[in-house]
């Protein structure tokens, strides 16, 4: 039996409904509909009250979450797709991200946003916002790219006292599959090496860690190069230590993301790299993101609007020819 | 505006055709969506495909009682009778579901999103009550350059898109400004599959009207001839220059939300019970009972119709999708620097 | 409820108690805020000054109505009065204009944005309309623990904050959770200079209460007794389970929409009409004659209360500024990386 | 007589509603009370009907503006502080960047942010968001630092095609003077060099130009060391030649910004420059922002949460001890 990506989400909140009466879950179909991917389905049924369709009102949503986390409760709030959080924006990054600093009460709440392109999808439910969101100090921002992942950092962001931003990829919901949900303990804030390699990092998150992996194998193959592959997990905090690790190792940086080009993760992983690493390159390092337009409907021109393993290839061929 | 009021005001002749050319966008709507639905099963559709069924004889109601080339129409998700009826060519539909390169968003956007803003059909964003505001700024900008009055606005937006505060912002502004728009609630009892007693506690939507200081007209969405005439009358107030008017219309969406979803959540009861009327069945039965058209002009409405589709469909299937290589990736008009960053 | 009922249901000594509580409550209000105006005009006053002048009856009326430590009030911009009603302790007020890093915000927010949230009164953001869902999500929260009904929850909005997306939301979300919650809507005719006509085009805010499907109650802001009596019951349906209640208080800014601003542009004829009346001079002759103090009971009211404005003045003013080498600068309350980044 | 940032921007407005009829304003007490800051001071009563007080409805006021802007208008909306466009972000970034896009129909409009810090404004009324625009693909970002570029930047903002975010800083809304307003012809775009030197660059926009002139000053007064400093004046459109050209001459790169740490500016000009002109670099880059937490409301928490010149200068002699 399998478990995808999208079950480990529906697996983690049934967890933390059973074990945790703090915590309820808010959005739009959520109830007794399953949600629009049906990561809540069965939820409603197996806790009465705690699971909880809302308006079309993602301002209020987000406020409702923040009212009740400020009472100690738990809210996960189910965004239909991230690209709607721009209405929730002023309530979690005004209401939300600043009331810690700003009371010291802590708001212990989980937004998830179902993110990224799919085939089909259009300019509005394909956007990637995680960079929105890490530009705001008190915002804790995940993107989990592994089941087990899924799994254990949605456990992980609920437990944490502080909002979080969990960033699901909608790329992976069915595609992706594991035997099992297991675990290796690393925390929120700390990335892993996917893959071992000892001639350029890639450093990237969410579906590119997929697409980053397969562009590695058809290197390894291809040229023999040994490409390491670092997946950030959470984009803030950032865990530059392991990043720095690995550069030091490779001496070659490729920051991936699947985000529009100017600013966002990339930009951070780069300038971080080489401000505390500088001297650790041996070549200019990389960027790779996608183009600057809206993502397109068109499955042709999404295709090529996001990295591919081809560009990404294509990419790494270029910083390791350096 | 004299000559406005004229050209729109029902007499007996003008109501006839009117009410024709009403039926006769919802069936055209009504087969082209049918075709939709069976290309989106066959896995030929390029993303999902939203569906109107059920809400025909609001749409075109409201498309009809506009005037293309003057009248603005934000056309919403499930429009596709209303923007037959304003005008816009059943290939414009096809070429943008069916992923052609011609179409008016060249692939860039899909489905319901389509549009064409100069002629006055400004292409929807996804996200619901947005183009409220929209469709005032575009009335606004008319009023500024001197051409209002003569203009109405309208939109359409489902009971669900009514608890978004961008929907409440627009219409409020719309009022201030008090503007020739209408906008029309097809209050269909679900927001995908959220009950309307999930979405709003009040009576009915109709009462918020008068919060707004606009008028409010309630209608049974699924009987054709109080379309036509509640609607014509809310579009003639707004022309006349009584402000903005919303139009709450009371039916059922028969079909699910998107074409991937069966609307299982509807219970039986209200499929069975007179929100869950055909439109298209009534405004049939209408024509014929009125005298407005007779059974073999309805026939031959529906093979016209029926051909039309076919058309479209066959010429934007031969038509060829958008080229990643020849596109031009640029999201601004004007080139700034070399690298567009 | 029998017990909590009981508790706030005005018997004639209740109702006595209560009104002159409300009144004592306004008057330390005016006086801590005329306080501040000096010091703001002196230059010892750390950003920008809002008052409620003219708004203490309202604001009073509300925060005497709810029981502290029980239910939820969050202030708004001009509820100095509601605030002291409530149990804020003045201290709280002075320290956080005058930037002592004792104050509640430690000076990493100032004047009206200070709170106690797990006092029940939440520190408010500055966008308008942002804390009508946060209250009702305080609200769901006990009611997800049970502790629900027993508890009511408050704001106070202006005019201006009813044209936000977020009052809408908020609102209507609270409407269809049936909370037991109280909006209040201190209609001072201005937003900032903005006046009603550009900011709403209905007759009445109040016809907004039918549309949410919430109770509905105007009352004369001006007017202690009503405000007591009105919002008094406001607050009591809210608390039996009859949902939220939107009050429409009408009255008028008798202060600038800061200290910084003259509120030059409110035009002399409303200062002059009934909506200018000062709550305060109506409210202590209804004291005197509606036989609920004495003149004495007043005056000594009035020192008591100078003197308390003056001892938490001189207090906060001794008090240490924050001090940036000592500061915590972490916006997380969990640790999750050396960097914090 | 000396012509201050606000006037400049005053000024502006007036050139523009007097030679193009297409020009309205829309904004919050922008009519006959001339607006928060006075910026739109005696234009209602000069254009009447077209300088129009909204509601409080930030998100309809940018509809409005995309509306008014499809049909050939050129609206200048003013948010009454940058951090109250958080409301109006949805209707920004989805429809006014997108449109171009996805219809081929341009978005000529301009959204005026009185951005920046000041003393006791505090966490809502001190935010600079020009990272988050600049995200977004469609949209124009500028961020005048002199009287000459508020008054040119506003002019070429609105006659631009595209919708153009117009960050104006607060601080030196009267505090920055000139004798008057002389363009030096610097399109939207380019960068300029505001003070050349050859040991260090420091690349910054807005008020921070002027802070990091201060830090230059003393440099060059206590060390002699001579400080180049590069105005972005728009952060998009990043002019990455100008920055380049610098950095080829001085070998060293401070990156400085008044926004939060993660992302931005700061972060997309340091992966630039690594980018494209490592072996420029003769020095690890380095980057200074503000703190990251909510900016402060008391005067003395908020002058040691953004840069000033005593920080600058540290950073600098760290980069020049390198
Ligand atoms: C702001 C926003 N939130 C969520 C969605 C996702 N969504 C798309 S359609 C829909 C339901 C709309 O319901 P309604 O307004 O009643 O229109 P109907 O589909 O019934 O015609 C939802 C929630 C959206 N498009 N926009
Ligand atoms: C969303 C938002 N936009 C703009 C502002 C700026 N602002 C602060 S107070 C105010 C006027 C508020 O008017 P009203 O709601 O009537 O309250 P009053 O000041 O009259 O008590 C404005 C526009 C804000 N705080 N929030
Ligand atoms: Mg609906
Ligand atoms: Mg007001």
């Amino acid at each position: 039996m399998s478990v995808t990506y999208v079950d480990a989400i529906l697996e983690a909140q049934e967890t933390l409904l059973r074990d945790d009466p703090r915590v309820f879950l808010y959005g739009q179909d959520i109830g007794k509909f399953g949600g629009a991917f049906k990561a809540t389905k069965g939820l409603a049924e197996k806790f009465p009250g705690r699971v909880l369709d809302s308006p079309i009102s993602e301002d209020a949503m987000m406020g409702l979450a923040v009212g009740a986390a400020i009472e100690g409760m738990r809210p996960i709030v189910e965004m239909q797709f991230a690209d709607f959080s721009s209405i929730g924006f002023n309530q979690i990054i005004n209401q939300a991200a600043t009331h810690y600093y700003r009371t010291g009460v802590p708001v212990p709440l989980t937004v998830r946003l179902p993110s990224g392109g799919t085939p089909g999808s259009g300019p509005f439910h394909s956007q990637s916002m995680e960079a929105i969101y890490a530009h705001y100090p008190g915002l804790v921002v995940v993107t989990p790219a592994t089941v087990s992942d899924a799994y254990h950092m949605l456990i992980d962001a609920v437990k944490l006292d502080d909002p979080v931003i969990y960033c699901e990829h909608k790329f992976l919901y069915r595609w992706l599959k594991s035997n099992r949900i297991n675990g290796d303990g690393l925390p929120i804030g700390k990335a892993r090496i996917t893959r071992p390699g000892k001639h350029a990092t890639v450093v990237t998150y969410s579906a590119m860690v997929h697409e980053a992996v397969r562009a590695a194998e058809r290197l390894k193959e291809e040229s023999g190069w040994e490409i390491e592959v670092v997946d950030l997990r959470s984009v803030k905090p950032l865990d530059i230590d392991t990043v720095l690790a690995s550069v030091a190792r490779t001496g070659r940086l490729l920051a991936l993301g699947e985000a529009f080009p100017w600013g966002g993760v990339t930009a951070e992983v780069v300038a971080r790299v080489c401000a505390d690493g500088f001297h650790l390159l041996d070549a200019p390092p990389r960027r790779l993101n996608a183009r600057d337009t809206p993502v397109p409907y068109h499955p042709k021109l999404w295709a090529a609007h996001r990295p591919t393993p081809e560009s990404i290839c294509l990419a790494l061929r270029e910083l390791l020819a350096f | 505006m004299p000559e406005i009021e004229e050209a729109i005001r029902p007499t007996a002749d003008v109501a006839k055709d009117h009410v024709r050319a009403v039926y006769v966008a919802m069936l055209r709507a009504r087969l082209l969506e049918s075709k939709l639905s069976s290309l989106y099963k066959a896995g030929k559709i390029v993303g999902g495909v939203y569906l109107g069924k059920g809400q025909e004889a609001v749409s075109a109601s409201l498309g009809a009682s506009l005037i293309q080339g003057r009248d603005i129409f934000a056309a919403l998700i499930r429009d596709q009778a209303g923007r037959t009826a304003f005008g816009e060519p059943l290939i414009d539909c096809t070429r943008t579901y069916l992923g052609s390169v011609l179409g008016p968003m060249k692939g860039r956007d899909g489905n319901i999103h389509r549009g064409r803003p100069r002629d006055g059909m400004p292409a929807m964003i996804s996200h619901l009550g947005a183009q409220v505001s929209l469709v005032a700024g575009m009335l606004m900008a008319r009023r500024l350059k001197g051409i209002l009055p003569g203009t109405v606005g309208a939109t359409c937006v489902g009971d669900g898109a009514t608890s978004t505060g961008a929907f409440h912002e627009g219409l409020n502004v719309a009022a201030v400004e008090k503007l020739p728009m209408v906008v029309v609630v097809a209050n269909n009892q679900f927001a995908y599959s959220t009950p309307t007693e999930r979405q709003y506690a009040c009576d009915d939507l109709l009462d918020r009207a008068k919060g707004y200081g606009v008028g409010g007209h309630g209608v049974d969405g699924t009987d054709l001839l109080a379309c036509v005439s509640t609607i014509g009358r809310a579009v003639r107030l707004a022309r006349e220059g009584h402000g903005p008017q919303l139009v709450v219309a009371r039916l059922l969406r028969l079909v699910g939300h998107g074409e991937h979803d069966d609307g299982s959540y509807v219970p039986d009861t209200l499929r069975a019970g007179a929100l869950g009327r055909d439109c298209l069945e009534v405004g049939q039965a209408q024509l014929v009972e009125g005298g407005y058209a007779t059974a073999e002009e309805l026939e031959r409405w529906r093979t016209d119709a029926a051909e039309e589709v076919q058309a479209a469909v066959a010429q934007a299937q031969q038509e060829p999708a958008p080229d990643p290589w020849t596109e031009v990736w640029e999201a601004c008009s004007v080139k700034l620097s070399t690298e567009g960053l």
